[in-house]
C-alpha cells in the first residue's frame, strides 16, 4: 500500500511537471488533487490533500439521509463554523475511490455545500474539515443503499 | 464487482440491513425523496425542451411555436393535463409524445416513421423527451382533465381498459398485477393504483420523470416501454395504439390529480 | 323568420353529432376483439421477448378483466393447471436455503434485455412481492409475508407425514400457482419453465427448511 | 457537441444568497463496461468554480463520485437582489462550460 501510495504521488508530481509545462490538456491541471481521488480510504485522501491524520469532531456536520433509495444519487452536505477553515471535503468509505469533492472555503461563503454522490454500497461517508493549523476534523454516517423496483 | 460499481446499486441485494430499521424505513425513504426534490434535474431537459420547441429547426427550417397540442396552434400551458386526446387532423387519439411527433413531422418536415424507429434517449427521440419535458412543466399544479366528448376517445378509454387487464407472457401479468389494487408495492416502491385516481403528483400526473438510478429522463412512453419490459411482454411500438389507449385509461382515472410533472423518480 | 323542416334539423343535429364524435361505442364484444387486434399490433418481437407471448392460453384470457371468472371456468383452470404439476424427482423436494436466498432476491429473467430465456438465468423474484427472511426490508407486498413460513405451518421436519401435504402444496404453488387459484398473480414457475426442479428445491428449503433463516 | 445549459438559481435570503446549481453532465466513472464487455472511460467535471459580480468565491474539486448531472447548493455572504452570479465548470476531457444568473 505504501509503495502504491507513493507511486501515485510520484505520478502526481509529475503530472504537476507536466502541467506546468504546458503538456498537459488544460484541464489536467496541477490543481486536481489527483492522488487524493485516487485514495481508498479516509487517511490516505486526507494525506494527499496535504492534512494530518484526521480526527472525529461534533464541529463538522454532515446531513445525508438515513437510507438512499437508490445509491446512483445520495444527497450530501457537509458545514463547519469553526475559524480558520480552508477547505470542506466529502468522502464515501467504501467507493473504489473514497474521496468524491472537495471545496475551497473562502470569505464570501458560507461554510456549508451540499451535493450528490454515487454510492456502490451501504457504506461510512464522511464530511471532512481541514484548518489552516493543519488539524483535520471530521464527521460520519453511515448511509444504507436499498434495493428497488423489480431488479431486473 | 468494480466493473458493476454503479450498476450494481440497481440490480442485486447490497444490503441486508439490520430488523429495527424496519419501522423508519419507510420515513428515511420518504426523507430521501424530500431532499431530491429540490435540484430536480428533470429542470435541465425543460430548459432544453423550451430551447428546442422555439428553435428554427428540420428540412422546413420551422419551430414548434404553432404546433396544435389540443388547446390551439402555440398553447403549451394546459394542454399536457388533457393529453391523450383526439385529433382532427390526424383522425387519431394521440398522447403528448406522438403528437409532438406530428408537429415535428408537419411542421419542421422530419421524418415521423424515423423518429418512432429510433431508440429512447437517442437522436430525435432525445429531442421529443426534452419537448415533452417542458410541454408538462407548463401544466405544473394543473389538474388533469382529459377530454372524453370525443366517441374514438371514449373508445380508446374502453381499450385501454382491456389492454390494462391484458394478460400474457411467461409470468402472466396484466399492467393489473402490480397497478391494480390500493397499497402494494414492489420491493420499497409504492404501487399507485391505476384503476381510478391514485392522488395528486402520483402515477400519470408524475410522468415525464428523471429517473435518479440512470440519471435519464423518461416520457410516458418510456414509462409504459419499461413497465412492458417488466411484464415480460414483446416490445411495444413507440406511439403504439395500446400505448396511448392505456395512457387514455390512466389519464382519464386521473381526473382531477395534480400534474407535478417533471417530477423526480428512484 | 324561415322555419325549419323537421327533416332538415334532424340532418343538421346527426351532422352536428358525428362532427362532435357523439357516436355510440362499438359493443364490449367488438372491443374486446378490437383490443387484440390492437395488441397484435402495437408489439413486435425484442430478443427472447417475441409476440407470441401476447396468445393468451385459457386462464390468461379468463383472468384479463376486472371481473372474475364464473365457477365452472375457475374450476376447470384449476384443474387442468393441477395437472400439469410435475412432482420433484424422487421425491427429494427441498435444496439449498442459501442459494434459495440468491433466487429469492434476483428478480432478473425473460425480459428483452435478457440474453437468455434458460432457467440458469432468471431469478425466483420472491422479494419484489413478498417478505421473506425479515432481514431484507426492502421486500413487496403484492403476496403474502413469507417470514416463518414452514415454523408457522409446524414444519420441523420435512420427511414427517405430517408436514407431507404442506410441502406438496408448496411445490405444486411455485410449479403452478394457478392450480390453486385461477387467477393468481403469481407466476407459474415450474409450468412456464422459469425455474429448474433444482431452483425449485431451493427455493422450496428457504420457506421450510428449519434451519433456513425463515424459520428462526 | 457542447455540453447543455446549467440551470442557476440564485436566491437572496437576507444578507445573503443561497445559489443551487444543475449541471447537465454524464459524471462517467471509468469503472463501467458498455454491452460488449468494453470499459467505458472516465468522463467527469474535476472542477468548478463561481463568481459574484466577477470576483471568484468558490473553487471546488470533484472526482466521478459526484453524481450525474450534478447538483450544487452554497451560500454567498453579502449577495443581493440583482447580483450577477457565474458558475464554470472544466471537466477531464478539458471541455468546458459557464453560465450565469442574477441573484432575485
Amino acid at each position: 500500500m505504501v509503495a502504491r501510495r507513493l507511486v501515485l504521488e510520484r505520478c502526481a508530481q509529475v503530472a504537476g511537471l507536466l502541467a506546468a509545462a504546458g503538456l498537459l490538456p488544460s484541464a489536467a491541471r496541477a490543481a486536481w488533487p489527483q492522488a487524493a481521488f485516487d485514495a481508498k480510504n479516509l487517511a490516505d485522501a486526507v494525506k494527499a490533500l496535504g492534512g494530518s491524520a484526521p480526527v472525529e469532531s461534533k464541529d463538522v456536520t454532515l446531513t445525508g439521509p438515513d437510507i438512499a433509495e437508490n445509491g446512483a444519487v445520495v444527497p450530501v452536505g457537509c458545514a463547519c463554523s469553526l475559524p480558520g477553515l480552508k477547505r470542506l471535503a466529502l468522502l464515501v468509505e467504501k467507493n473504489p475511490n473514497t474521496l468524491a469533492a472537495v471545496f475551497d472555503v473562502t470569505d464570501a461563503l458560507e461554510p456549508n455545500f451540499s451535493t450528490r454522490v454515487k454510492m456502490g454500497q451501504s457504506s461510512n461517508v464522511f464530511a471532512v474539515a481541514m484548518l489552516g493549523d493543519g488539524k483535520v476534523l471530521y464527521a460520519q454516517k453511515e448511509i444504507k443503499v436499498t434495493l428497488g423496483g423489480c431488479g431486473g | 464487482m468494480k466493473a458493476l460499481w454503479i450498476g450494481a446499486a440497481g440490480l442485486m441485494g447490497l444490503a441486508l440491513l439490520p430488523v429495527q430499521a424496519q419501522k423508519s424505513s419507510a420515513d428515511a425513504i420518504a426523507e430521501y425523496r424530500k431532499m431530491l426534490e429540490d435540484g430536480n434535474p428533470a429542470d435541465l431537459f425543460e430548459a432544453k425542451g423550451e430551447a428546442l420547441w422555439k428553435q428554427k429547426r428540420g428540412p422546413k427550417n420551422a419551430s414548434l411555436e404553432s404546433c396544435d397540442l389540443g388547446k390551439g396552434p402555440g398553447v403549451v400551458k394546459g394542454a399536457f393535463v388533457e393529453l391523450p386526446r383526439h385529433f382532427v387532423d390526424t383522425k387519431k387519439v394521440q398522447d403528448l409524445e406522438s403528437r409532438l411527433v406530428t408537429c415535428m413531422s408537419t411542421l419542421q418536415g422530419l421524418n415521423a416513421d424515423e423518429i418512432a424507429k429510433t431508440p429512447f434517449g437517442r437522436g430525435e427521440q432525445e429531442n421529443v423527451t426534452a419537448l415533452a419535458t417542458y410541454v408538462a412543466a407548463a401544466s405544473r399544479g394543473l389538474r388533469f382533465n382529459l377530454p372524453q366528448a370525443h366517441a374514438e376517445e371514449r373508445r380508446m378509454y374502453e381499450i385501454g381498459k382491456r389492454v390494462f387487464y391484458f394478460r400474457g407472457g411467461p409470468y402472466d401479468f396484466s399492467c393489473a398485477s402490480c397497478h391494480g389494487e390500493d397499497g402494494k408495492r414492489i420491493r420499497l416502491q409504492d404501487l399507485p393504483n391505476l384503476n381510478k385516481n391514485p392522488g395528486d403528483g402520483i402515477g400519470f400526473a408524475a410522468w415525464p420523470a428523471y429517473r435518479v438510478s440512470n440519471g435519464q429522463m423518461w416520457g410516458m412512453q418510456l414509462r409504459l416501454n419499461d413497465c412492458y419490459r417488466q411484464q415480460r411482454f414483446p416490445y411495444p411500438g413507440f406511439g403504439s395504439e395500446a400505448t396511448i389507449a392505456v395512457s387514455t385509461y390512466m389519464g382519464v382515472n386521473a381526473k382531477g390529480a395534480e400534474s407535478i410533472a417533471p417530477s423526480i423518480k428512484r | 323568420m324561415q322555419t325549419l323542416h323537421p327533416m332538415k334539423i334532424l340532418v343538421v343535429v346527426t351532422m352536428v353529432l358525428a362532427l362532435a364524435g357523439c357516436t355510440s361505442l362499438p359493443s364490449s364484444a367488438e372491443l374486446d376483439q378490437q383490443t387484440v387486434v390492437a395488441m397484435k399490433a402495437s408489439f413486435r418481437d425484442q430478443g427472447i421477448a417475441k409476440v407470441d407471448r401476447l396468445n393468451q392460453d385459457l386462464g390468461q384470457r379468463a383472468c384479463s378483466s376486472p371481473v372474475a371468472p364464473g365457477d365452472d371456468v375457475v374450476k376447470r383452470i384449476e384443474s387442468e393447471s393441477m395437472a400439469t404439476i410435475k412432482w420433484p424427482t424422487g421425491g427429494r423436494y427441498l435444496g439449498d436455503w442459501r442459494e434459495g436466498e440468491k433466487l429469492a432476491q434476483n428478480g432478473r429473467g425473460m425480459t428483452w434485455t435478457d440474453a437468455s430465456a434458460a432457467p440458469k438465468d432468471n431469478g425466483a423474484n420472491c422479494y419484489n412481492c413478498h417478505q421473506i427472511d425479515k432481514k431484507e426490508i426492502s421486500f413487496g407486498t403484492i403476496g403474502p409475508s413469507l417470514w416463518n413460513y414452514g415454523k408457522l405451518r409446524g414444519v420441523s421436519d420435512v420427511t414427517d407425514a405430517a408436514a407431507a401435504p404442506i410441502v406438496q402444496y408448496t411445490w405444486g404453488k411455485l410449479w403452478n400457482s394457478k392450480a390453486y387459484a385461477a387467477c393468481s398473480n403469481m407466476p407459474r414457475f415450474g409450468h412456464m419453465g422459469l425455474l429448474s426442479e433444482d431452483q425449485l428445491r431451493d427455493v422450496m428449503a428457504l420457506l421450510l427448511d428449519p434451519k433456513s433463516p425463515v424459520n428462526q | 457537441m457542447a455540453a447543455d445549459p446549467m440551470r442557476i438559481r440564485a436566491q437572496a435570503q437576507g444578507d445573503k444568497a443561497v445559489v443551487r446549481v444543475l449541471m447537465s453532465h454524464e459524471m462517467e466513472t471509468g469503472q463501467r463496461k458498455d454491452s460488449a464487455g468494453k470499459t467505458i472511460p472516465a468522463w467527469f467535471i474535476q472542477e468548478v468554480t463561481a463568481a459574484h459580480n466577477g470576483k471568484t468565491v468558490l473553487n471546488a474539486e470533484w472526482g466521478p463520485a459526484v453524481s450525474k448531472n450534478p447538483f450544487l447548493q452554497f451560500t454567498i455572504k453579502g449577495a443581493k437582489a440583482g447580483d450577477k452570479i457565474t458558475v464554470n465548470w472544466v471537466d477531464n476531457r478539458g471541455e468546458k462550460r459557464s453560465d450565469e444568473a442574477t441573484v432575485t
